[in-house]
């Protein structure tokens, strides 16, 4: 079993907020610290904009762990954007776990723009732990693709 | 089946272009864009692909007042179901409230082998098991309470009031621990193939539990179990909805209820009403309140007013005023509580009345009507 | 000719004082003796009260 | 820092003001822009050039405790993001090679290995590597600065390594074609041979004529092969071939054809390279006896067969490397006995040393300060000479000292060989027949020597022919010069013109030898053992194994910087790298000038008794702050020896340095106390159980939040002790004692492992010259000089010239940030009428309707992406999205060619979306959004797919994994452009006047400067009239004019500045936002409202009463500081003998405000001394004396010289007496007793707590206030003036108590804040904010509630229905009100939810 587990490349996605978490992945890059591939980042103004739905839908789609990144509370660029996402982030889990997702699978952390090293030990770290809990227990829900229109319809 | 086929089925073809349909319409009345007989001649006239693009077919609340009213008799509920299926199939979808969150939890409950944890609000004077005759299907609840927090909705209070009438009825139900959404809201919202792959896991949860008979508190579940699993699947139990099962208990004397010297209201969820038929029931449980008076809405039964949203689609401007219009219809009855019986109703309603802007005119207390009569169990 | 204003030093004081007279529209020489801006702000690591970065 | 983009700064980084003339508003400034070496247009920043740099020099941004290299950039993140070179003119072994060869750069080069490329740099300027590594006498190593540390360089012998190594037979890299004139070179020597392959290589074509019948001259006929064997001079030689060099042997010029022969066969130039052959002779007696030789003869006919005869005794008259080589031929020959006679002493011995050396191991004797005067022989044959002894005397024209023979010295040796090595001299007899060449008077040719022509034109000479005998690298250097004559000859060009400049040697005090750099003896050259090189002709020197040489090679100091080893110059793919770059002179027409010059630290060096440098760990405050930094030289570890157990032991002396007058520095450096405690934190955070014991004076936590960040370091278990402390000395296990005297009064140790020093803050060096450039004044403790201390803070002593931020004291980022601004508003009433005007061309847009047509570019970053991800494939795998019409790679995306060519694929594909793969976003995509900008497409419609900071760079050892992320990356971004809507800047229009909250110093001083901007101010004042506290105070520090004074003459400049004051008027409502704030006010009960583009909070704060603390209430005569104003102004303190003020009543306890009041401590020593020079007794009870401002501390000291007590109290003092207080007793921690003082006034210095109203203030402007009730700025650091309200600005004590010329600072800083603000016609805002999509929006005001910016409202559309509408102006485009609609109505544009769940489809299927 293992050894599936060991070939088993985790996708993660991470929400990194503009001012803090994504300069320090850039940070990362400049003093070219390595860390897994496993991390897609997407870019969003603050943690705070990061609702319980995005994170459901990553899930939903077939993300093996979901990670929130934004600023400690006192250098936040809004001020008070961290406590949001902090807030909104209470019901996320509380909807992950209860659907079944296990808790370590997503994950909220606070990182500066100048905690470069932060940010590959977390995204080093928090690979590991989705490589050991091993595949997301949900199988890929999506139907037909968007975009194509099926041939008897036109 | 085609989308012709299924048009042909609803008899579409037979309007009448009388409009009755658009005037007794609840959108309508006050989203001017959408016609539900304008919606009929486009299935009927124009090409498959611009009517399965057009965004209106998904703002019917699927409410079923204007089947009732149509002098042509046109099911154009099960029309409007047709066409979302199909148009689900080229990609599009409606606009889901709360950014879709409800429906990913519902497509992730697809997932063969999950491990939900969903049974904490079961505590220890509830007496349920794991397998027996009868079973009671929960639903969402335990995800609405969490998804709905900011607006302090408490949609389990009528689970654990429907086990505690159960257990006092001497019936210790079975709740299963893994159940999953009964899939109305992805069938409502054109997704079937997912509805399908929920409908059987529940049905084969509920053959392993050796359930006879099912419990529902929500009509939603109860119409998709009694009309739309039967029509992919063969299911051997029979469903029942609480209020019947309540109805029918009402003779025998363990179910004696406390006095309630209260003036109360009913709303007719549109599941339970239009779509089942079950109108008399819930009334019948009121009234054996002792000093319970029941205070009818100006449009009850048959033409009563849905609650403004189904399976979390369109949440509009629209959908507010109905409920404002709804609520104020309740509050002219002077009544001290609204009953339901559908937890969808009970978090539209708080959602509209939360908003203080409203003011004190839509103000009104909302109670489930199982957990009034759980309340009022004497010997309970 | 167009006149400026000459700020001598780009550290964090001279960096403030040439954005505040490009931003009211004025034309800024900023000179600095190293090789780039910073001063000595920019090999301080942290700052004193609110701990944050220089970065 | 987006200085570096703004349109208006023009930045000259690397550059040095070097002259100033006129006056305001009209400077003449010339700038010396120093060269980079770098040309910046061209370098992108990549990063590649390091890598292959060999020089490693001291990194002075790690303060030298890490090295960089010689091509660097400060930072990763520096602004400009470009490199440079440092450079300090040619390195002393280079600039001592006669042929300027670059030591220092192969040297580098082999230390990293590159010994191809050692030998490439080497043959630039010497073809003769094998040769000159044997036989150079090697001027270099005697100037290489590594003899100061230990022993110089082995140069020549690295040089011989390089070329040993070379493989067999390799060809030339890149042959010129010989398409020039033909050039005669008459002698294959080192100076014939050199001018021929300089010529070559400059495409002419050379033919040698050798008179001999094998080429190179001496170095084949006379230097033996045991010093440079055959081979090695051929493969010299075969190079000098390869290159085209024709030689013809055995035609001799004079002899075979003429110098008019050589023109007439259209020769265009001729060098003259004969050397110099014939051997002089002594002309002594006997000299033509048989057995005596002539030494070049000797060694010829001894290399041509290793056979020749040669005698048993054997003499060699002479001190040259010719002499030496003689001997020791002669010994290898057969000789047993050799000896050398030479008339000077070992010193001025001109041959190589270490060839001396081997002679004499080989058993050779040298008789010195010897000269033959006599040989004498029997029939014809010579068997002896007589030798005569010398002494030196007066030095001849060389420069060496001449011998003089000394009476009756004369000595014999009995030989029966004389070898004749006195030197040679030129031959040049054959040539004087038919053309008249001038020569010297030692028979050389007469050349000029810049040129080395000859008197005939065309005819060049150089070599032993010019010079005489020399050595072999001063011929080749020759031949060098001659080729470049030649060359300039044949063109025409004159021949002198730009030569005499000659390459700059670097001075001695540049060359930076790191101290405590170890020292490593010199490599030995291993030598063929002593009985077989006696015998044989084999090379004695066996030369350098691999390792040795790269030992050697990492012994050099890399004394010049750069070794100009061009290795960055082929790393560099835009060919940015120009090594020979000038410095440039920039002239510039200013109208004002700010100095910001900034701080440097004192390298506490002299303050020996702490050990600085002598001990391991003893760091300065700066190195700590580097050392603790993740970036830093140990990224963030202290270097503490790994055996040591147990908890650290770190301490921290404050004040080293500063408050010093011994070292007069007689000034507080205001930052160290917060900088230790700070680091005191973060050291706490690193080593949690680290034990930290700080010594101090007074803990100087003047500032906003000080006191609390002071106190959260004792919860964390810092230790504080009150005592400077003597000395730390290091014990024998390593350890630090620190001698102190503790608080009870006994000297005591303790033991540590680290400490810090808070060295003091001085002027950085040049402050000096500056001023005297600018014509400016600077103050006795070096620190640029202000007009008006307190009053007028920012400007200079020369009017148009402003000096701020530490360039006029040491202080914080804060108040440096603060008076910048201000100084920038000062600096700009200068430049009136010279405001650009940016035009804003209108460009056609591009039709952006119909389906997305998306392209994709994707950027190699030279190899900063394209080593890792395979870029062709990421290119291949875009054209397969959908969407996707057009995909191209870029090697350098964000290079002006690059994004030009983006631009027409765009107008070429009528492209609507685009998609670039590359950097980050945060740096480059404003450069790109202008790009789309300029051609007409909406910036928004444009997305950066970051493959290199997160992919690339961060997955260097994953390939595949790399290019397969790098390939889902593109996907989502193409994904989301997809989604992406256009979005359009929106204006606002901007109403230019301003209104000033509070009429006090502060806002009277904002005011004016906006007055003086051109812009209408009006200012509310609550109380009747203006003036606030300082109005009333008798004199202010340190020109102690009546406070009075100056704010009646702010007061009316501001009248007369057409200022308007609205006295007694309250404030009712403030509403709309930044550019039209509409102000309701009620002036006595009438209501009136404006408009105003911004407003300023200048309400200052109001006194703490003390109510019956103290016994205020209960004695008449304990009184507050204000009221000591009011009775020193009314003259009423005639009868008072003693008076004893008490401090931090209500500061920095639990009444009143919290932290430190900042201005009490400086008003009551003024006061003080006021009352002291009355002949009124004074003390001062104080928890700590925070004088920290410019000239405090010398005001201090007077307050103690006139004999003012301080007495420090821990617990409040008691005062009592009956109906009036007569004592006040303390009790003294230092010496554990009651001090009790008869007074007769007591003086409470009530700190400043918030004014009353400023709770009704921060509603109605909706501006927060921060934990200690103050207003709160927008950035404790980076905005010390704005608020979180765009357009809301505040200053002065309404901020934070503080004294008055920080709040004048402040004052003026709003006012260069706000004319930025206003100056603008339109205020342009960002787009980037939320919308509401109206028929989803129920009304239901949750997303208002959730806008801590309160930027949503609800209006009611209709009536009942309510839709919320976002404020653009205040949305600051969080997105954080999105999670709270239930409907999703609210939205963030560029955000948008479908937006990242397309990015999310796009990663999962």
């Amino acid at each position: 079993m293992n050894s599936q587990k060991a070939k088993f490349e985790p996708k993660i996605v991470a929400f990194c907020c503009n001012w803090c978490s994504y300069p320090a992945a850039d940070g990362a890059g400049v003093s070219r610290l390595q860390y897994p591939t496993n991390i897609r980042i997407i870019r969003v103004m603050c943690g705070g904009r990061v609702t319980p739905s995005l994170v459901l839908k990553a899930f939903e789609l077939g993300a093996d762990g979901v990670l929130v990144a934004t600023c400690h509370f006192e250098d936040c660029h809004y001020m008070f954007g961290a406590r949001k996402a902090a807030d909104v982030h209470k019901i996320t889990e509380q909807l992950t776990e209860m659907i079944g997702i296990e808790k370590d699978r997503l994950m909220l952390d606070w990182i500066s723009s100048a905690e470069a090293t932060k940010f590959a030990k977390v995204a080093q770290e928090f690979t590991a732990t989705i490589k050991k809990l091993g595949p997301s227990p949900i199988k890929k829900q999506m139907t037909g693709d968007k975009y194509q229109i099926t041939e008897d319809i036109k | 089946m085609s989308i012709k086929k299924a048009i042909k089925e609803s008899r579409a073809y037979l309007c009448l272009e009388c409009g009755k349909c658009t005037g007794s319409c609840p959108v309508s009345r006050f989203n001017h864009g959408y016609s539900p007989r304008l919606l009929v001649n486009k299935a009927i006239r124009s090409g498959q692909l611009e009517l399965l693009k057009d965004k209106n077919i998904w703002a019917c609340l699927t409410c079923k007042l204007c089947d009732e009213r149509c002098p042509a008799d046109i099911d154009y509920v099960n029309m409007t179901l047709a066409i979302r299926l199909e148009a689900q199939k080229i990609g599009e979808e409606a606009i889901c409230s709360h950014g879709g969150a409800a429906q990913s939890l519902m497509r992730i409950m697809t997932t063969p082998d999950l491990q939900q944890k969903r049974m904490a609000w079961i505590d220890n004077d509830l007496k349920t098991t794991q397998s027996g005759e009868t079973l009671y299907f929960v639903g969402c609840l335990p995800y609405f309470d969490v998804l709905f927090s900011d607006i302090e909705v408490n949609t389990l209070k009528a689970a654990k009031a429907s086990v505690k009438i159960l257990n006092h009825l001497g019936i210790t139900p079975v709740v299963l621990p893994q159940e999953r959404c009964c899939g109305h809201d992805l069938l409502w919202g054109g997704d079937l193939e997912n509805f399908k792959k929920l409908a059987e896991h529940n049905i084969n949860e509920i053959k392993r539990s050796g359930a006879k008979k099912v419990i529902f508190s929500c009509p939603e579940g109860y119409r998709t179990f009694k009309i739309d699993y039967p029509k992919y699947f063969e299911c051997n139990f029979e469903v029942q909805h609480i209020t019947e099962l309540l109805a029918e208990a009402l003779g025998n004397e363990q179910l004696k209820l406390k006095e309630m010297d209260k003036v109360v209201t009913f709303q007719d969820p549109c599941r339970l009403g239009r779509h089942l038929g079950i109108y008399e029931e819930p009334r019948k449980v009121i009234s054996a309140v002792p000093e319970l008076k029941l205070a009818e809405m100006v449009r009850n039964r048959k033409s009563a007013i849905c609650c403004g949203v189904s399976a979390w689609m369109n949440c509009s401007t629209y959908s507010k005023s109905i409920q404002l219009a709804r609520l104020k219809e309740a509050k002219q009855t002077a009544a001290d509580m609204l009953v339901l019986s559908c937890p969808k109703c009970e978090i539209h309603f708080n959602c509209a009345m939360k908003d203080e802007k409203v003011g004190k005119d839509v103000k009104i207390e909302t109670i489930q009507l199982v957990t009034l009569i759980a309340d009022a169990l004497i010997g309970g | 000719m167009q006149k400026g204003a000459l700020v001598i030093g780009g550290g964090v004081a001279g960096i403030q004082s040439a954005l505040d007279l490009a931003h009211a529209g004025f034309k800024v020489y900023l000179i600095e003796r190293g090789p780039c801006l910073g001063g000595r702000t920019s090999q301080i690591h942290k700052i004193f009260t609110s701990m944050d970065c220089t970065g | 820092m987006d200085v570096g983009r703004h349109p208006n700064i023009e930045m000259f980084t690397n550059s040095e003001v070097v002259q100033v003339d006129g006056e305001a508003p009209n400077f003449k400034v010339k700038i010396k822009h120093k060269s980079t070496y770098v040309d910046w247009d061209k370098c992108t920043g990549c990063g590649e050039c390091p890598s292959v740099c060999p020089v490693k020099l001291e990194d002075d941004f790690q303060l030298n405790l890490s090295k960089r290299e010689a091509i660097y950039r400060q930072y990763p993140q520096a602004v400009p993001n470009k490199f440079i070179i440092e450079k300090k003119g040619w390195p002393p072994c280079r600039f001592a090679c006669p042929a300027g060869v670059n030591a220092q750069g192969y040297v580098a080069l082999i230390s990293q290995g590159k010994l191809q490329e050692a030998l490439e740099l080497e043959r630039k300027d010497n073809p003769f590597p094998s040769v000159c590594g044997r036989v150079c006498t090697h001027p270099c190593e005697s100037e290489c600065k590594r003899k100061d540390v230990d022993e110089p360089l082995a140069i020549a012998q690295l040089k011989r390594f390089i070329a040993d190594q070379e493989p067999e037979g390799k060809e030339p890299i890149s042959k010129p074609q010989l398409t020039k004139e033909k050039v005669a070179i008459i002698g294959a020597g080192p100076a014939g041979l050199s001018a021929a392959y300089f010529l070559t290589k400059q495409g002419y074509c050379p033919t040698v004529y050798e008179a001999t019948d094998h080429p190179g001259g001496l170095l084949y006929w006379a230097i033996p092969r045991f010093r440079l064997p055959e081979k090695f001079l051929k493969r010299d030689l075969d190079y000098i071939k390869s290159w085209g060099v024709e030689i013809k042997t055995g035609i001799a010029l004079g002899r075979d054809f003429g110098i008019k022969d050589i023109f007439n066969q259209d020769f265009k130039a001729i060098f003259l390279g004969v050397g110099a052959a014939k051997e002089k002779s002594m002309g002594i007696e006997g000299e033509d006896l048989q057995g005596v030789e002539f030494c070049v003869e000797f060694l010829k006919k001894a290399i041509m067969n290793h056979k020749t005869t040669v005698g048993k005794k054997v003499a060699v008259i002479g001190g040259g490397n010719s002499a030496v080589d003689a001997a020791r031929t002669a010994l290898r020959l057969g000789a047993e006995e050799v000896f050398i006679v030479y008339r000077r002493s070992q010193r001025e011995m001109p041959a190589n040393e270490e060839e001396v050396l081997e002679a004499e191991k080989e058993g050779i004797k040298i008789h010195f300060l010897a000269a033959p005067t006599k040989v004498f022989g029997e029939d014809g044959k010579v068997t002896g000479i007589e030798c005569v002894k010398m002494q030196l005397g007066e030095p001849d024209a060389s420069g060496r000292r001449r011998p003089v023979p000394i009476e009756g010295s004369e000595f014999t040796i009995d030989l029966d060989m004389v070898i004749m090595a006195i030197g040679q001299a030129a031959d040049v007899s054959f040539l004087n027949k038919e053309n008249q060449f001038e020569l010297t008077r030692w028979g050389t040719f007469k050349v000029d020597p810049d040129t080395l022509q000859t008197n005939i034109a065309g005819v060049f000479a150089g070599g032993d022919v010019v010079t005489g005998p020399a050595t072999v690298i001063e011929a080749i250097a020759a031949g060098k010069e001659a080729a470049e004559s030649m060359d300039r000859f044949i063109r025409g060009v004159d021949l002198k013109e730009g030569r005499e400049k000659k390459p700059v040697r670097v001075a001695d005090e540049d060359i930076d030898i790191p101290d405590g750099v170890e020292t490593t003896a010199r490599e030995k050259m291993p030598v063929l053992d002593l009985e077989k090189s006696k015998k044989s002709f084999d090379e004695v020197a066996l030369g350098f194994s691999a390792e040795q040489a790269k030992k050697e090679a990492d012994r050099c100091l890399s004394c010049a910087g750069c070794a100009e080893c061009l290795e960055c110059v082929k790393a560099c793919e835009p060919q940015a790298i120009v090594h020979d770059m000038e410095d440039e002179f920039i002239d510039l027409d200013v109208g004002s000038i700010v100095v910001t010059t900034g701080i440097d630290y004192l390298d506490p060096k002299e303050a020996s008794e702490y050990g600085y440098k002598r001990f391991k760990n003893i760091y300065t405050s700066f190195e700590l702050e580097r050392i603790l930094s993740e970036d830093g030289p140990t990224n963030g570890e202290l270097l503490l020896n790994k055996e040591r157990k147990g908890p650290i032991r770190f301490a921290f002396i404050q004040c080293v340095g500063s408050r010093n007058m011994r070292r007069d520095i007689n000034y507080c450096s205001r930052i160290c106390c917060m900088n230790t405690i700070k680091d005191s934190l973060v050291l706490k955070e690193h080593y949690p159980d680290i034990e930290i014991t700080v010594f101090y004076i007074d803990i100087r936590a003047f500032g906003k939040g000080f006191e609390e960040f002071y106190n959260r370091s004792i919860e964390k278990g810092v230790k504080y002790i009150k005592g400077k402390p003597s000395k730390v000395i290091e014990d024998e296990n390593g350890d630090l004692i620190i001698h102190y005297e503790d608080d009870q009064g006994y000297s005591s140790e303790m033991v540590l492992d680290a400490v810090c020093l808070s060295s003091a803050l001085i002027p950085p060096k040049g402050c000096q010259d500056l001023a005297d450039v600018l014509g400016i004044e600077t103050d006795q403790d070096g620190f640029f000089k202000n007009a008006e201390p307190a009053i007028k803070p920012l400007e200079s002593t020369k009017d148009g010239i402003l000096v701020c931020g530490c360039a006029t004291g040491p202080k914080d980022i804060t108040d440096s940030i603060a008076e910048a601004s201000g100084a920038a508003v000062k600096a700009s009433l200068f430049l009136k009428g010279h405001e650009l005007e940016i035009e804003k061309p209108d460009i056609e847009q591009v039709d952006i309707s119909g389906p997305p047509r998306v392209g994709v570019f994707v950027c190699h970053c030279g190899p900063n992406i394209s080593r890792v991800v395979d870029v062709p494939s990421v290119v291949e795998y875009a054209k397969t999205l959908p969407g996707v019409v057009f995909t191209e790679d870029y090697t350098f995306a964000c290079s002006e060619t690059d994004q030009r060519r983006l631009q027409e694929r765009i107008a070429e594909h009528k492209l609507n979306r685009v998609v670039v793969a590359a950097c980050t976003p945060k740096t480059h995509e404003p450069s790109f959004q202008d790009s789309l900008t300029m051609i007409g497409l909406n910036p928004y419609l444009f997305d950066i797919a970051n493959i290199r900071n997160q992919c690339s760079w961060v997955h260097q050892k994953e390939p595949e994994k790399a290019t397969a992320k790098a390939k889902e990356l593109v996907k989502m971004s193409v994904a989301r452009v997809r989604e992406l809507k256009p979005l359009y800047l929106k204006e606002l229009s901007v109403n230019r006047d301003v209104a000033i909250i509070g009429a006090g110093i502060t806002g009277l001083r904002c005011g004016l400067d906006l007055l003086l901007r051109g812009f209408k101010v009006k200012i509310i004042e609550k109380n009747e009239a203006p003036g606030g506290l300082v109005r009333n105070l008798s004199s202010i520090y340190p020109s102690f004019k009546p406070g009075k004074d100056i704010v009646n003459k702010l007061i009316d400049e501001f009248t007369k500045a057409g200022g308007e004051f609205l006295t007694s008027a309250e404030l009712v409502d403030v509403t709309g936002y930044v550019g039209n704030f509409q102000v309701k006010l009620s002036i006595k009960g009438k209501e009136s409202e404006f408009t105003v583009g911004a407003v300023v909070l200048a309400t200052g704060a109001s006194l703490y009463d003390p109510a019956e603390r103290y016994g205020y209430s209960r004695y008449k005569n304990v009184i507050t500081n204000m009221e000591l104003e009011e009775k020193i102004l009314t003259g009423d303190i005639k009868d008072i003998k003693s008076v004893a003020f008490v401090q931090c009543v209500g500061s920095r306890g639990d009444a009143g405000n919290p932290g430190c009041s900042r201005y009490c401590c400086q008003a009551a020593i003024k006061e003080a001394i006021y009352l002291e020079e009355k002949g009124i007794d004074v003390a001062i009870l104080n928890r700590g004396v925070r004088v920290y401002s410019k000239g405090a501390e010398r005001m201090y000291r007077k307050a103690r010289e006139l004999g003012v007590l301080f007495l420090p109290y821990e617990e409040e003092p008691e005062i009592s007496g009956t109906d009036m207080a007569n004592q006040i007793t303390v009790s003294s921690v230092d010496l554990n007793a009651e001090i009790s003082v008869p007074i007769d006034l007591i003086v409470l210095s009530v700190g400043m707590v918030p004014a009353e109203d400023s709770l009704r203030l921060s509603e109605l402007l909706k501006v927060p206030r921060g934990p200690d009730k103050f207003f709160l700025e927008r950035h404790s650091k980076f905005g010390p003036v704005e608020t979180t309200v765009e357009g809301v600005f505040l200053c002065g004590c309404c901020q934070f108590p503080q004294d008055i010329g920080d709040s004048i600072s402040q004052a003026s800083a709003v006012a260069s804040k706000v004319s930025a603000l206003l100056s603008r016609d339109k205020i342009s805002l960002a787009p980037i904010t939320s919308m509401v999509d109206e028929i989803y929006c129920r009304g239901c005001g949750r997303c208002a509630e959730v806008c801590e910016f309160h930027a949503i409202e609800l209006i009611e559309k209709e009536k009942g229905i309510f839709i919320a509408q976002v404020n653009e102006a205040l949305c600051k485009g969080c997105g954080t009100c999105v999670p709270a609609c239930p409907t999703g109505a609210i939205d963030l544009k560029h955000f948008k939810s479908e937006q990242i769940e397309a990015q999310l489809e796009a990663l999962f299927n």
